[in-house]
This record gives structure tokens, C-alpha cells and sequence, in this order.
């Protein structure tokens, strides 16, 4: 004797199509200024990227991931997030820290190998990029953990890729965040690749956004190259977190238009003709083409964008350069609150060191 | 007041840190209604409520994660491990995270964490119920590892801590838990963090200890004083930060060193220790250091964990083997 | 715009109530001997369990884990898998290693906490208990990867309780084996308690059966208390898993009647009440009524087996407790194939102590 | 024969083992399509196909796990790691169950695995892309480690790893990945797993290192020749099991050591080494035993790596302290 004793499924949601026409009516939320503001913080980040890039290819920036072609994942967590709420980020998400008031000076600090890169004015606690992946989802839940302790309205959000979704850590947080009710919204970057992994290799599951399943809660695709979309699901998300109702899944199906990082040549693993496809997509050619259609862009917004954001990058770029080395002493510093009486010889032997060098 | 166990003393610092900071929150497997599987969480969370007293699924990692989470925003979690072997899946969090956020964000962002785990053997427990790898942690940096040995070093010990800014792995000799009685006042003083504890003054000999192994090594300085040779005990307590004076001190009197742990020998945090007098304190010896040991094998299956374990006989041996050496 | 993207659904299975009455017709391979058969192992597992604790409480024999009340999963396990197939068990599944060969003479001296136990002379590649949680599901793998690369028609079991569905490497385990389509079924004995925690604190996940939608292939829940159904869905699964059909999860609902082991005391965290109302599921007293009303059991028939069994367990306790304790150097002479010339120093320091204090 | 570089020689090393033994599969993050973050896989799919080189779902702990599995069956499964800084989570795999499933059988199963991680800082990487913890894996039972510094080594090692009955933790250098090219001929030849390296007699003073610092090791001897102080350097290689006789032989020679790594100090395998000398050499040394170690702080990021990580300045510093004493 068989009985069904459960159901679950996914949903898809999207309100612009790739060529930018509306295919559902938008949210009231998303009037013409937001969608301006949207779409001119894609850009920026866009062109941190490239400046990034380009520091990076002659030595003066570290390895460097770009988010070319995810600008909407990142932009929308960021732009739905209130300032209360905590991002507990992984290594593509600038564009969001960008939304949220880290400056684009700490960014390249970050990039450029830097840790003061971290102590970001800004959002005072968000977490730093997090490069173990996966690691971070547990730190989500501990974030989240303390806003449902202190009754407050508050959420988290923790973003990670598609490769991460194998990782048993974030599996762990997510089935806490279920059982505890956290207010807890986790983001799947969805850019089909974890380096040279295929998503397809990485799970036999349908969708990401199943992976809630297992820990009890809900789960639901949106396009990721919809800022739209992804914006109202996340308020949405946020919303309900927010007022006890629990964690959330989104995932934003997006594609990695370039390489995983600078360290990586993408053309090993696949070919022009797939990313050729995905740049039909892309996330800020489809909301100028939303914005243009419903007037609310020109041709000289556009000029006038591009050249504040390369001007806010270049500068930003020049500032985190000029700004000299911290001391050795740096080194121990920072390490505990009080450097134990023990590290006191090797601090002064390293800072000897490097006075007898200099 | 009563004396009690060295387990009772560790409850006693948790009920006493909650009492004195409402930051302070304990979770882990098995610690709320349970009480934890060695009662050290006992009545916690009928005194502080179920918002300051968690079960929570059954993950290590999850947990120790966990932990770094509500730390960076300002909690002071104390996390308990069943036993230290089920530690390993949170040496990521240990060593990538809960040692690096405060350096990692130049002190944006804290980690004022403490893990609590029962460790070594002698209790006829299961494969993995009885580890020691205490060394792993002390090569952590960021962190601090704290190895009480007594029921007054466990409260004292375990208060500071919890209330140290900065994240703190706390081993407790579980085969000590209830090994002996002795009287701790609840009086919330805690002890230092960055120091060894001299157990007992002798010239001859120094005899070097923590945790669970300090019972056989003051046995053993007993019966070395019975034939006239005086033994100096200390109790490292804290393996890191390394109070190298302490050590240095009483090998610069005595002359000779003795280092009992029963984790493995090799890459033990013995062997710090005899790194150090190598360095430091060589010319002081007059003898070779001898470190005794566990075996460098698995912790075996309780019916032979004893021949593991270092026991009186094998210090007793390595002492008097030192004492040849004028 | 959203639309449905995917659908999932557990369902539960049984074929004999608790009372013993045959809520469906029983498959074919169910006749009379093959149900007394299973009977007689499951009355078997909890005699050993009955001796194994009488032994522990007299100090001679280490903590113990007992199966009391979740004989039909172990049972069920080993009956359902040939020969050729490899079970990677949790702690509690004596009763699978028995019905697969495992003499009670290698429990009972594994259980004393004598390595020599995991050396049985059955199912040769089996794995022993494993103890840390959920540790041994990719151990599982790494066996069901063999059987792919070999192209055999062999599979794997790996048995787990409800809490070590909180592990991250048992959602790793069910991940990967979902991806590569490996010959391994997942069986969760779900015994409602991790220790003190309940089933509802350790996963807000409505079912256990669900976790195998996050790996992307299907699940389902089965009367742990009903060894019938229990064999009908391991052998299905297992002959899917062998044609190349890839992993299933199997959650069996069951109840731990006893502590969790030796070292607990249950009515810490549940009151009788709970444990009384499930000894009216007991599995084996449900088979017994079962085969009685098909008239296939009688009183006589009872009264042998209880008096076979307690002969067999006696005989193997005194048998194990007879075996000398393994020489000294034993410590060595298993931890490397050859053992390095840098530890030939300690065994025979070991080897020489042991001398000095015979 | 063209010269080649050390991740060339794994590479190679890992067809010949593969060419020769079809039980060696290899697997981990993008090995195959992408050949490995170092390309050390690469050309090994084209060639052996899909069944032998297999890119896992992302995790660390799980391909950990996965090969212990595979192994116990009779493979022999070699994986990559992409960087040491990702072992952590398979060190419950390592240190729990590879470590042990032949002891806890009683040889029933086996586990003739090899771990593959580049290690060590120096190449600009991103935070925990330049770990140094070898002796996290030195102080487990039942494993071996093992660390090239060049080409020939990294060949002969890896082919000795592979075909070694039981699990070895293979590291290698990255900063030495492509630092320099020598002749490996491909003739099957393993090297020794149980013994150190002489790499260049000495009398004066012996400097004892491993993998990544060989290269500035071997820069202060020559510095220290120039001085006319005739230093011999010992490659470890093989951490554990540590040949202990290569270095006190040459410490009863030299009567000085200064050991280096670029690990931090406190529980570094540097004081294992330390603490042989300072119990069986110790009447053969004239001077302290010096650890030139990274500090004990956490691995900066990349603009300050340079800081942390020992330098031939450093070791000179220590050997030339070390030749005051008479
Ligand atoms: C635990 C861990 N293993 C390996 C790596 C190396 N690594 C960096 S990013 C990456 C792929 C991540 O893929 P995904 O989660 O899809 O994120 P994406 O890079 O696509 O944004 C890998 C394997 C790492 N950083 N952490
Ligand atoms: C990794 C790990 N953590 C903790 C423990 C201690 N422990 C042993 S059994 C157990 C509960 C297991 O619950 P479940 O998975 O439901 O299996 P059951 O005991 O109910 O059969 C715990 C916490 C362990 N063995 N391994
Ligand atoms: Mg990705
Ligand atoms: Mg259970």
C-alpha cells in the first residue's frame, strides 16, 4: 500500500525577456528612477571589472574574478538588502558590496592583496569575500542566528555559485536555517560553471533551487539576468525573513560571460559559440533596451554614465595604488585583540628585519 | 561548598559566564535537555531558557561555523564537541576562519568563540572517543588552546575563555572528569590565559604536562621523591600562546626535562616544547630531552588503549634515565 | 511571468500493519520460509543486543549501541543485498552484518573493543561500523564508483540514522552518487532520536525521504517496522542500482525502543508514554502475528527459535571473551603494509615494556 | 630528453603510474577537460580517457572520502587538491578513516591512496591560496607525507606514492612549480619514501628543510661557502616516517642545525626535527638548534607575503648566529 505523503516543486520567474520587452507588468516598486539606478550601478560595476582586469594583466592587481554577465545577481541583492541587513558574500559579488557603500578605493585594496581592503567603512558588518567556497554559508546562519536572538527585523544574505551547492557546509546552513527558522535568504549564482565544471556535472538535481527541499523550506528559480525579477523576489525573500517567516532559496540562472578568474583561460573548456549565446542575455544590454523602449534612457544618459563610472574607477584605482604598504608590525597587529606577551620577540624580530632591509 | 569534579567545575563556568554576560550562548549536540553526553551543560537550560542553551542538528562543522557567525555579531558562543575525534570536520572553520576574521577585516569584525571538546582516552570508549591532537590547534594562528587539568584550572580556565576577545580551543581531559574533588570557589576569577602552572617546585628534574596526562606525571614525581630526586611539575595549561619562561626557568635550575603528552609523539606539541629548549635553553641541559608519549599509532580499540597510553612506568623510566647524566 | 519548472513527491510504503494484518497483497518472493527466515534473524539481532548489554553492565564489553525496535531495517538490509553487493554500515545495523555472514563470535569481540571483530571471514569487502556520523557515505561511493569503473553488476548500501542526515558528507555522498549515477542506495533509519534530539529539531524537512531531491533522484518512505516492505523496496532499488539505474534513498520509519547506547539514559529527554506507544510497532512481534495468522508459526516453533538463539549468543560470548587479548605489538604490525624502519624503535619499546611487566 | 619543470615531473609521473598500472585513477576539481589549475593533469583525460580521470562535484571532504572508498576496493586513486588550503575539510577523511582502515581491519581493507596539494605561498594568490600545515598531516598515524623540491624528486616521489600500499599526503611546492627546468628521464624509477636528501655536503653546520624553501636554503649555503662556512643541506622529503638517522649523522658532523620552512613555527615540523637533535643528538651540538619558520601569524594576503615568508636573509642570519659558537 503506496501513499503520497509529499509534494514540493519549483517555480520560474522572469518579467523582462532577454530583448528587454516586458512579459509580465512590472512590480510598482520598479519606476523609472529605480530601473535608472539599477542599471547604473550594473555599469559600475561593469567597469570595475574591466578596470580590474586591466590592472591585474600588468601586475599592479592580484587574481581577479570577475562577474561579467552576473552584474544583475549582484546589483539586485545589493539594491534590495536594507542597510540593517548582513551580506556575507562570496568572490563575485563586488557589485552588490558596491550598492551597499563599500567604496570602489576598498575594492581594489581587496583585489590589490590588501586586508584593509575588508575594514570597509560601509556596511560595518558584512562579511568580507569569503574564498573557501562554502564556507561561509555556516557564518550566514550564525549572523542570522543573532538577529532571531535579538528580535530583531533583521536578515541575512549569503550568495554562492553553483559549485558551491555541492559543498556539505552550505547544505549544513541551509538545513539549520530550515529547522531554526532563520532569517536567512541564500542566493545561487547560478553562472553555469564552477571553473570548468558544467553545472550538469555538478549535480544531477533538475534546478538549484530544489537543494531547499532537503532542508525543509522553499526554493524558486528566477532569471538572473532579470534585475527585475531577481529585485522583486528578493524583497520578497528579505520581506517575509524579516518578519519571522524563515530562510529562502533563489536561484538566479546567469552565465559567466568570461574567464573564472584571471588565473583561468575559459576558451579550455568551452567554446565561443556557447558564450556567444549567453551574451544575447546579458543582464545590462536587456534593461537599456527595457529603459530605452519605455523612454526613460538616452543615448546621452549612456554617454554620460560610461564616463562617470570610468572616471569614479580610475580614481578609485589611483587612490588604493598611492596608498603605501601597511607596516610590517601589521602582520601582528591584528591578529588578537592583544598580541599575546609570546608573539612579542617575533613582532620586533620581523620589524627589525625589515628596518635593517630598508 | 562542596568540592567538586572537574566536569561540575566546567558546568560551574558556564553558569557562571552566562549568569555574569548574556552574550554568552552554549550549543552543540545534545547539550540542552540532555545536559550533554558528559552532563558538563547540565542544567543550563532550564536556568537560561532555550535562547541561550541549543541543540543543534548534527554537525560539527555546521556548528563551529556557526559559532564564527553569532561571534562577529557580538555573542560569545561556547560550542561543545562530544569528543574531540568529531572536531576534524571544523578545522576549516578553526583554521580559515575563526583564527582569521579579526585579522582578515584589521578588527572590523571578531571571533570571540569558544569549542569545548573532551579529549584523550582511558575510558574504554569507542574508535574515535579518545583522541588527543592537540598539536593541529597549536599550530593555528589566531587562535588560543587551553587545556585545564584540575577542577579549580577547569573554572578559572574556562571563564577566561569565555571571556578572551579572541577564539579559544578548550580541551578537556575527559578521563580526569571525575577523577577527583576539590574545592573551587564560585567566585568568578578567572586564570591567565598565557601561562604555565608550576604544580610542584623540584631541582633536579623538570617534569613538563597538561591535561590529562598531569595525574600520571605528579604520580610519577612522587615516587621519583621517594628516591631522592625532586621533581618540578608544571602544567603547561596554555599550549598556545607558549609560556616558554616558565619552562625555560626551571630547565635552566634543573638541567633536565621530561615532556609527557599522550598524543602521538611525532609532531606532538611535545615537541615544541623540546624545540624551544633546544633553541633557547640548550646549554642549560645537561641531559637529553625526553619526550614520552603516545605511540606514533592509532589510538587502538579499548581493550589495549592502556598500552597506548603513557603511564607512570615509562616517565618513571625516562626521569631516571635522565639522572644518569651528572 | 513564473512558471512550474519542476515537480517531486515522496510516497510511503507498507504491506503489513502493525497489528500484522496484510494492508496489500505480498509480493511473490514472500512465501513462508523466506518470512520465517527473516523472523528468525531479526529474533536473532536482538538476542545478541539482549546478551551484548547483560555483558556491558558487567564490564565486559565496551559501550554498545543497541538496535532494539529497528531489527527490520538491518535485517531487511541484509536480506535484500547478494553477496556481491557491499554494505557500508552506521553503528546499529549488527543485524544486516549478521544475516550477511558476520559470525556473532567477530560482533561480540568487536564490541569488546578488539579490532579482530572487524576482520570477519564473511562479506570480505564489506566496511565496518563506522562511528563518526555519516563519515562512511562516501566511503559507499568511492565502492559504488568501483563497481561502475569495473562495469559490475554490483551495488553498494550505505545505512545511516536521522541525524547524520545533518552531515554535510552524506548530502555530498547523495549528490555525487546522483551525478555519476552510482549503484548505491541510501537507506536512512530514521529511529525518530539523534541521542536527545527528535526528528523535528534535527531538519524541518517534512520527510527524510525528500533529502534525495537535492541529489536529484528519487526517494521514498517505508514502514521501518514492516521488514516486508522494507525487503520489497531495498530489493527494487537494489536491482535498479545494479542495471545501471543509479542511487535511491530509502527512509525507513522506525523507533528506537532502547537508550541510544549503554552510555545514555533515554528517559532524560522522552517519557515512557512516547516508548510505549511504539513497542505497538515493534517489528518483530508484528511479524510474528503475521506469520501465526498465515499459520506458519507456531508456539513450539517460537519456544526453539528463542532457545536456538540464546544457545548461539551464549556460545559466541564465551567464545570471544575466551580469545586472548592481541601481543602488543599488534599496535604496529597492522598500521603501515610493511612497517617503516623509523617506527621499528617504538614497537619494540612497546613490545619490551610489556615484557618488563609480565 | 628535454629538461622540465616540477609540475612537468608530476605530470609525467602520474602517466607513467597511470600508463602502468590501470588501478590509478585520478580525480578532483577540474582535472580533467581543464587539466588541473597547474595543468598537473594535464593531457591525462585525452589519453586515458573518462573512466580514469574524473572532474568530482565541488568538495573537498567528499573526494577525500570518495577515494578511501574507491581504494578499499582496490584502486588506486590519486587526488588533486587545488590548493592545501582546501585539505581542511578532507582532514576527517584523512586522519579518521585513511589513516586507519587497514589497522581498524586488521588488513581486511586497505587504503593506497595519494593526496595531491600544491602548497606554500610566493605566487601572488588570493587568501588560503599559499598555506603551509604539513605538520597537521605529520602527527597522523598510518599516513605518509611527502614533499619534493625538484623535478627529479617530485617524479621519483610521486611514482613511489602512487605505488605505496597505503595513503600517502603528497605537497607540492607551487612556488617551485616552474622555477626551474632539470632532465627527468621517464624510466619508472621511484625514490625512497623513508629517507632524507643530502643535497650538498657540509661540516660546518647543516641546514635541514623541505619543498619550498630548498630553493633559498640552498642560496644560503652558497652565500655561506662564500664566507667559507661549508654547509650541508638536508631535503627531508619525506616528513613522515621522518628518517631521523640522515640528520643526526650530519649533526654529529656539523654540531650546528638551523631548520627551515616556511610553515609557521609554533607545531611546525621544524620542532619535530628539533626535538630528535635535542633528545638523541644533543651531545653532538655546539649551538642552539635555530628555526627559520614563518611567523606565527596567519599568511597575509599578497601585497605583504613577502614579510611572512622566510628568505635566504633569514637563514643566513640564524647559520652565521650559529657559527659564533666555537
Ligand atoms: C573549498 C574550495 N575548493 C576549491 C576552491 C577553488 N575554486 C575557487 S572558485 C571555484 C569554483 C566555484 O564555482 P561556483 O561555486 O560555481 O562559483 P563561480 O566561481 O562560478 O562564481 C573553485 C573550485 C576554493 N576556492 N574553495
Ligand atoms: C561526527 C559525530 N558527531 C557526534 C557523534 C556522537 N554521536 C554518536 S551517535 C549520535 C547520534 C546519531 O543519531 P542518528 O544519526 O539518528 O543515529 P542513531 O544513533 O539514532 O542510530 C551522536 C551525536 C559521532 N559519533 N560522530
Ligand atoms: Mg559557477
Ligand atoms: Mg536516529
Amino acid at each position: 500500500m503506496t501513499d503520497r505523503v509529499a509534494d514540493f516543486h519549483v517555480d520560474f520567474t522572469r518579467f523582462l525577456a532577454p530583448d528587454g520587452t516586458a512579459v509580465a507588468p512590472l512590480p510598482g516598486f520598479f519606476d523609472d528612477p529605480t530601473l535608472r539606478r539599477l542599471y547604473g550601478h550594473m555599469v559600475l560595476a561593469r567597469a570595475f571589472d574591466t578596470k580590474a582586469i586591466a590592472l591585474q594583466r600588468t601586475g599592479r592587481l592580484g587574481t581577479y574574478a570577475p562577474s561579467l554577465g552576473q552584474e544583475a545577481v549582484a546589483v539586485a541583492v545589493g539594491a534590495a538588502m536594507v542597510d540593517t541587513d548582513v551580506l556575507v558574500p562570496s568572490f563575485r559579488e563586488h557589485g552588490a558590496q558596491l550598492v551597499r557603500g563599500v567604496t570602489l578605493q576598498e575594492l581594489f585594496l581587496f583585489w590589490a592583496g590588501d586586508e584593509r581592503g575588508n575594514d570597509f567603512a560601509g556596511p560595518r558588518q558584512d562579511f568580507p569575500v569569503c574564498i573557501p567556497v562554502g564556507s561561509h554559508a555556516p557564518h550566514a546562519a550564525g549572523v542570522a542566528l543573532a538577529f532571531k536572538l535579538r528580535r530583531e527585523a533583521r536578515a541575512a544574505v549569503c550568495v554562492f555559485g553553483d559549485g558551491a551547492t555541492s559543498k556539505g557546509d552550505v547544505y549544513e546552513a541551509m538545513n539549520l536555517a530550515g529547522a531554526w527558522t532563520l532569517p536567512l535568504v541564500f542566493v545561487v549564482a547560478n553562472n553555469q560553471w564552477a571553473i570548468s565544471v558544467r553545472r550538469a556535472h555538478q549535480t544531477a538535481a533538475r534546478t538549484l533551487a530544489q537543494k531547499a527541499v532537503a532542508a525543509g523550506f522553499a526554493g524558486e528559480q528566477v532569471d538572473g539576468n532579470d534585475v527585475v525579477a531577481l529585485c522583486h523576489a528578493l524583497r520578497q525573500a528579505l520581506d517575509r525573513a524579516r518578519a519571522g517567516g524563515g530562510p529562502h532559496l533563489i536561484e538566479a540562472l546567469t552565465y559567466r560571460l568570461g574567464d573564472h578568474t584571471t588565473a583561468d583561460d575559459a576558451s579550455r573548456y568551452r567554446d565561443d559559440e556557447e558564450v556567444g549565446r549567453h551574451w544575447k542575455e546579458d543582464p545590462i544590454a536587456r534593461l537599456r533596451a527595457h529603459l530605452t523602449a519605455r523612454g526613460a534612457w538616452t543615448r546621452d544618459d549612456e554617454e554620460a554614465l560610461l564616463t562617470d563610472c570610468a572616471a569614479r574607477v580610475e580614481a578609485a584605482a589611483r587612490d588604493a595604488q598611492a596608498l603605501a604598504p601597511e607596516p610590517a608590525a601589521a602582520l601582528f597587529d591584528h591578529l588578537y585583540a592583544t598580541l599575546p606577551p609570546a608573539l612579542a620577540g617575533q613582532r620586533a624580530a620581523l620589524v627589525q628585519a625589515e628596518a635593517d632591509h630598508a | 561548598m562542596p568540592d567538586i569534579t572537574l566536569v561540575e567545575a566546567v558546568n560551574l563556568a558556564l553558569a557562571r559566564a552566562m549568569a555574569e554576560d548574556d552574550r554568552v550562548i552554549v550549543f552543540g549536540e545534545d547539550v540542552a535537555v540532555d545536559g550533554g553526553v558528559f552532563r558538563a551543560t547540565d542544567g543550563l537550560l532550564a536556568r537560561f531558557g532555550p535562547d541561550r542553551v541549543l541543540d543543534t542538528p548534527l554537525s560539527e562543522g555546521l556548528f563551529a561555523g556557526l559559532a564564527v557567525g553569532v561571534a562577529a555579531q557580538g555573542f560569545r558562543p561556547v560550542a561543545e564537541f562530544q569528543f574531540m575525534g568529531f572536531m576534524l570536520p571544523a578545522l576549516d572553520q578553526v583554521m580559515n576562519h575563526a583564527g582569521r576574521l579579526r585579522n582578515r577585516t584589521r578588527g572590523r569584525l571578531t571571533c570571540p568563540l569558544v569549542l569545548r571538546a573532551p579529549y584523550g582516552g582511558g575510558i574504554h570508549a569507542p574508535e574515535h572517543h579518545s583522541e588527543s591532537f592537540e598539536s593541529l590547534f597549536a599550530h593555528v594562528p589566531g587562535i588560543r588552546v587551553v587545556v585545564p587539568s584540575s577542577p579549580a584550572r577547569a573554572y578559572g580556565l574556562l571563564l577566561s575563555a569565555i571571556r578572551d576577545p579572541d577564539p579559544v580551543v578548550f580541551l578537556e581531559p575527559k578521563r580526569l572528569y571525575r577523577a577527583r574533588r576539590q574545592e573551587v570557589p564560585d567566585d568568578g576569577a578567572g586564570a591567565p590565559l598565557d601561562r604555565c602552572f608550576v604544580l610542584r617546585p623540584g631541582t633536579d628534574l623538570t617534569l613538563v604536562t597538561w591535561g590529562a596526562m598531569v595525574a600520571e606525571t605528579l604520580d610519577a614525581a612522587q615516587a621519583l621523591d621517594r628516591e631522592g630526586v625532586a621533581a618540578e611539575v608544571i602544567d603547561v595549561a596554555t599550549l598556545k600562546p607558549l609560556d616558554t619562561d616558565t619552562i625555560l626557568a626551571s630547565v635552566a635550575k634543573t638541567g633536565r626535562c621530561v615532556i609527557v603528552h599522550e598524543a602521538a609523539l611525532t609532531a606532538g606539541f611535545g615537541a615544541e616544547v623540546a624545540a624551544r629548549l633546544a633553541d633557547d635553553g640548550l646549554f642549560d641541559l645537561r641531559a637529553p630531552v625526553r619526550r614520552v608519549a603516545g605511540w606514533d599509532t592509532v589510538m587502538p580499540y579499548p581493550r589495549q588503549e592502556r598500552r597506548y597510553m603513557p603511564g607512570t612506568d615509562r616517565i618513571l623510566a625516562a626521569a631516571r634515565g635522565l639522572m644518569e647524566y651528572a
